[in-house]
């Protein structure tokens, strides 16, 4: 099976093109706007821990190491399309818009994280696993009884191929040949849980033939092969074809999250070795200088640019006005029933009371 | 059967019916999914000739599988379709458990309203139809308890049309609980065309003042023959009709027990964790000293719902209501 | 994918066995044997659905034209297996040595129905489609963890496999390589729902591939088919080699229960045409005129016996005992809690009373 | 941290982790399963150094998938196993829900008692721990209305203890409820080695005649706080902790309630359809006439747990128990 299953690359390791027929579409500009994503994503993660570490956010969960599944994925995205994320795909948001002040605020609890910018369908990142994958083939469905042209990307993990919403998921969107990507980021790991604890097959990709669709394995490290792949599953999906299973693999060097210990379970040596060799935005970097594109005066400015983006956001995270407790309330009907008002009506006035 | 004009004389499962015929005529949004509810016309016909009539876009057989239905039909209505899934027997539900209790009734709060759910699910429940095991759950009281979602349950022809467009129009998801027992029991005269029963408002069906009997469903009918028989030995009963089981109508409750000061509430579910208790925590929080006896609850026992050689005796029936309805009025 | 999992046959349609190296197993004695269960499986079914006309028992699920499927794979299985079937497949249950009586009351909503004879592990059906698969992983990983050679066999439709607990239950059964057997019986219609509604792809054997097991596609028409792969099925999960998924493809003629209506989604007149040819019984009798074992005699003897044995059957479930009410309090807990102590002595008091 | 020969003093989860030590020692048949339980001791380290102890078969990291292995669990309870298996948080069991409700809880009653499901389902819940979103329900009254398993809630480590090896000693399916935010609060001393505290009996945790407080889990710390804190102003408080949910206590209940007539109950989750109002059906039965005032309740709102910037206002604190505990007592 992992034979008919290759994992398709078109970045290698050291940076060639192994994958001639891309050549041309891969641009100095495509290339430096992949760069600065990676860049911006990596950052901001980092600077997340950071602030998980200080107190000033929640418990965070890291994403440092499958920059290029995240970036090179939603940049294949058109502005009309969907994003079905899980809590581990911010990069992915905010590489199709979502801002860093909202990021950060989900991070801190605030329900304002959920609320995507104006005109862009991010739907709220799914916690329990697996659990979006029915809603994005529905959407899709949507998509494609309202005639649109518009598709879904929906994210998950290696860990979530196990739970009953997968299969449901996939057998929904193969029956009604739903316009939607099935993107899965296997960093090999679900929390602690090894993939061969996870499941029997070696890949993933080859789950789609129980639906009947294409299933797909390729370099998650890889941006190019990323966009190229989801591009071609999205083109698919807009052209009536249906569905489309990309298994990415991937590894986050870090923890499952900012709680996690991942020395109980497994060597970290591995991350080490694999920032030196597989790492997504390293390759980028030696594929630049092959290409004689690196500029490193242009980098520094973008760092410096990302820099200053998150500096910002930062501060207006820490200066946004106070959580409102009422909002907790008022969210919950488009009108609030008596029961909610109520219980409203009488916290605020004994917490007005205990204030005086 | 056309009784006057512009009137049919319809059973609830027709009137279910002519709710979806109706409103996905006038709705472009309204989209049906479930299990036979296309071909077969639903295994209670409550989808029949709508397949025929709306095609299949808008009348969806679905694989069978209740969370992926029932969450491809949350993504539907985060995408601008206002989706009614059926859940072929409410024991069947649990399956999409997950996806009503984390997705459904949660979208809207999560997102500040930015995202909404705007879905309707339909279930027959309970028993009394000697069904096969696991067929008669009336489990409403597992839903009452999920912030984010109403909860619906007619006991009559009118209320069922007109909640269920209620449902359908409500910005936000809805359970909508159809008493099987009660499916093609009796027929009301029903309006033919769009109206709404307001969601959050019970209903008296018999006036009296000596106590009040609290029901919903396929229980109403059990209570109202009770109150008959209560009458006959000179005790007058205001028969509550709840009708929505969430939100419950509280004044028209207060009201009640305040008028009378005693209460029959019956429930066809299990006692403990049941919606009588809801009730009670109403009468509690606004008619404590209005009460000249203890509330009686009527309701299943805790048992599973038992298989059909059972379930006679686990049903509260006319005679154990009325033997309650003596007992808060000999308190 | 339908070509990689070509139908087996052992037994074609004509009565000709196709696959030789089945020759010499196939005695008289077993023929008879399978024939014998055949008919039998078949009398009690004809009668169930006569009995559910006549209001002596309640909805009843026929199985009519599933026969091979569930006498072929109940055959295979040893004294000290497990059978987790469905609501369908009393004809499984009976042949494994669930008595008639226990079937006729089961369908008679009495819980005597669910109670197996003494040693013999048959799990009351699963009414919920696809929930019996997990029980069966893991009815299986304990008997493995006993270190026993007992296997399991779990019985399920092809609408079941839309079902995340059919993906939980092969995925774990795979991953801990359990010794199951998954027996799907495609009769290709999940009440009124084809096939090509419930899934894209054409076989189910293919879902296999998605958990790394074996998957077999077999004519479920064939009794002979049926019992040799279900017993390889089974040696090899003895041999802890772990989990088969077998689709064996056959036809319900009937209604999917007695309140079904199965004109309004099929024409019926494919159920006539294949009672003449693919019929499960008529193969096995046609083979055995073949070989000269046909004996009418015999056949009536046979009919004969298993009429008496349903007339006594019929006879036991009508005498019965009336259902005692104390049964659904006194079997919930081990100990009843008081809240059912309380209520069932509430109850049995108030009915003493209303009977006096 | 061993204080005198035989005792620890422990937390919690170290509490959990003794009991379950013990009894995989104690009983072959005893078998643990959930996501990262083994190598990773789990997310809150509750089965630490149990698969060094005992080993892959005994202590099995399974596939995330909570249908599937609480399913596979009752499989392995049919074939003579006491599986305890961990939902990481109790906001991740809705998919198992089916396998619970009509699978565990039923399987006893439906086979006459030939087949039977003692398992054991643990779960961290609740608020108050700054966790991601859905991280922090406390739905146990989803659990109590299912007939045919126990619910059983600890708020100390000395019960915690006890509680679980009674649960894995029940031959019924049990719902052991851990309260995440007193997981670590505090220590206390434990016996070394096996003892239980049986299911069906709550705790009085301090004696009063003015007010009943009753709480489980989470609760009772805040319970206590606040019945100190009344005692500064000469109310005294009967303070309840429930430790089974179902079945309740009835006889503690009706006993203190009877004898102070005044009731405050302390629950985190929603109002409506909550565990409280189980309480004040038991009140209602037993000790109706005893009461001087309407029983009040201190709960989570009618919201979905709220974000944890929002937590804060949603769980009840002792200031809000104070209040109500006046309340009655000015009634
Ligand atoms: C239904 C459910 N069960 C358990 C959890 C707890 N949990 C959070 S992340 C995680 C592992 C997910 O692994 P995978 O799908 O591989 O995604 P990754 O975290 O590696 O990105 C688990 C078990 C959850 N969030 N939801
Ligand atoms: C979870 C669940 N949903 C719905 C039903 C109602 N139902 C009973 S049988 C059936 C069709 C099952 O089809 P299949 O799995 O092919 O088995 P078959 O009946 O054909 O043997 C349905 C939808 C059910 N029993 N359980
Ligand atoms: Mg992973
Ligand atoms: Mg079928």
């Amino acid at each position: 099976m992992e034979l008919d299953f290759p994992m398709v690359q078109v970045l290698n390791e050291e940076g060639a093109i192994v994958q001639p027929a891309y050549r041309e579409q891969i641009t100095k500009e495509l290339t430096m706007s992949m760069y600065r994503h990676l860049i911006r994503t990596r950052m901001v993660d980092r600077k997340c821990v950071s602030l998980q570490r200080q107190g000033r956010i929640g418990t965070y969960v890291p994403y440092e190491g499958q920059e290029a599944c995240q970036v090179g994925s939603a940049l294949a995205l058109n502005d009309g399309d969907w994003m079905f994320p899980t809590y581990r795909d911010h990069g992915a948001m905010m590489t199709f818009g979502r801002s860093l002040t909202q990021t950060l605020l989900y991070w801190k609890g605030r329900t304002e994280g959920c609320v995507p910018p104006e005109g862009k369908k991010i739907v709220p990142p799914s916690v329990p696993i697996a659990t979006q994958l029915p809603h994005a083939a529905g959407a899709a469905c949507a998509e494609k009884w309202k005639g649109t042209k518009n598709a879904v990307i929906v994210y998950f993990g290696d860990g979530a191929t196990s739970e009953g919403d997968f299969h449901e998921g996939l057998n929904f969107a193969s029956v009604f040949h739903a316009p939607v990507v099935f993107f899965n980021q296997n960093n090999q790991y679900a929390i602690s849980v090894p993939m061969t604890r996870q499941m029997k097959t070696k890949t993933i990709a080859q789950k789609a033939l129980a639906y009947d669709i294409p299933g797909l394995r390729i370099d998650g490290n890889d941006v190019f092969a990323v966009y190229f792949k989801t591009t071609e599953a999205l083109e698919r999906a807009r052209n009536g074809e249906g569905p489309t299973l990309i298994e990415a693999v991937t590894w986050r060097y870090g923890a499952h999250t900012t709680s996690d210990d991942p020395s109980r379970y497994r060597d970290q040596e591995e991350s080490k070795k694999r920032r030196e060799t597989t790492d997504p935005i390293k390759r980028v970097e030696r594929f630049m200088q092959r290409e004689g594109w690196w500029d490193e005066e242009w980098v520094n400015q973008v760092q410096g640019e990302v820099n200053a983006e998150i500096e910002q956001a930062v501060a207006e995270m820490e200066r946004y006005p106070k959580a409102n407790m009422s909002d907790m309330f008022d969210f919950v009907f488009a009108q609030p029933t008596w029961t909610i008002a109520e219980q409203k009506e009488a916290y605020l006035q004994w917490k007005r009371g205990m204030e005086r | 059967m056309i009784t006057k004009a512009g009137v049919k004389s319809l059973t609830i499962v027709q009137a279910v019916n002519d709710a979806l015929r109706t409103m996905l005529k006038e709705r472009e949004d309204v989209i049906l999914l479930g299990e036979d509810i296309g071909k077969n016309g639903g295994v209670f016909r409550a989808t029949e000739g709508l397949l025929e009539e709306f095609g299949e876009e808008r009348v969806v057989d679905t694989p069978l599988s209740e969370a992926g239905f029932t969450g491809a039909a949350i993504g539907m209505a985060l995408n601008g379709f206002r989706p009614v899934v059926e859940i072929q027997f409410l024991g069947f539900i649990y399956p999409a458990y997950e996806q009503i209790m984390t997705h459904a009734a949660r979208m809207r709060a999560r997102t500040r309203g930015h995202f909404t759910v705007p879905l309707v699910i339909r279930a027959p429940y309970g028993a009394g139809v000697r069904a096969p095991e696991i067929h008669s759950d009336s489990t409403e009281a597992l839903f009452t308890h999920m912030p984010g979602i109403k909860v619906v349950c007619p006991a009559s022809p009118y209320d069922a049309k007109g909640l269920l467009i209620a449902a359908i129009e409500d910005p936000d998801p809805v359970l909508f609980l159809e008493p099987m027992r009660s499916y093609r029991a009796f027929r009301e005269d029903v309006p033919e065309g769009k109206y709404t029963v307001e969601i959050g408002k019970g209903k008296k069906r018999r006036e009296g003042d000596d106590v009040t009997v609290i029901a919903w469903g396929a229980m109403v009918p059990v209570a109202m023959k009770a109150a008959e028989e209560a009458e006959k030995k000179g005790i007058y009963a205001d028969v509550i009709d709840l009708r929505t089981l969430y939100p419950l109508d509280k004044d028209l409750i207060a009201e009640s027990v305040q008028k009378t000061g005693r209460t029959v509430i019956v429930q066809e579910a299990h006692a403990t964790g049941g919606l009588a208790n809801d009730v009670l925590a109403v009468i509690n929080d606004t008619s404590f000293f209005y009460q000249k006896a203890p509330v009686e609850r009527v309701t299943g026992f805790d048992v599973p719902v038992p298989f059909f050689a059972y379930e006679d005796d686990y049903l509260p029936t006319p005679a154990r209501v009325l033997h309650a309805i003596e007992k808060v009025m000999n308190f």
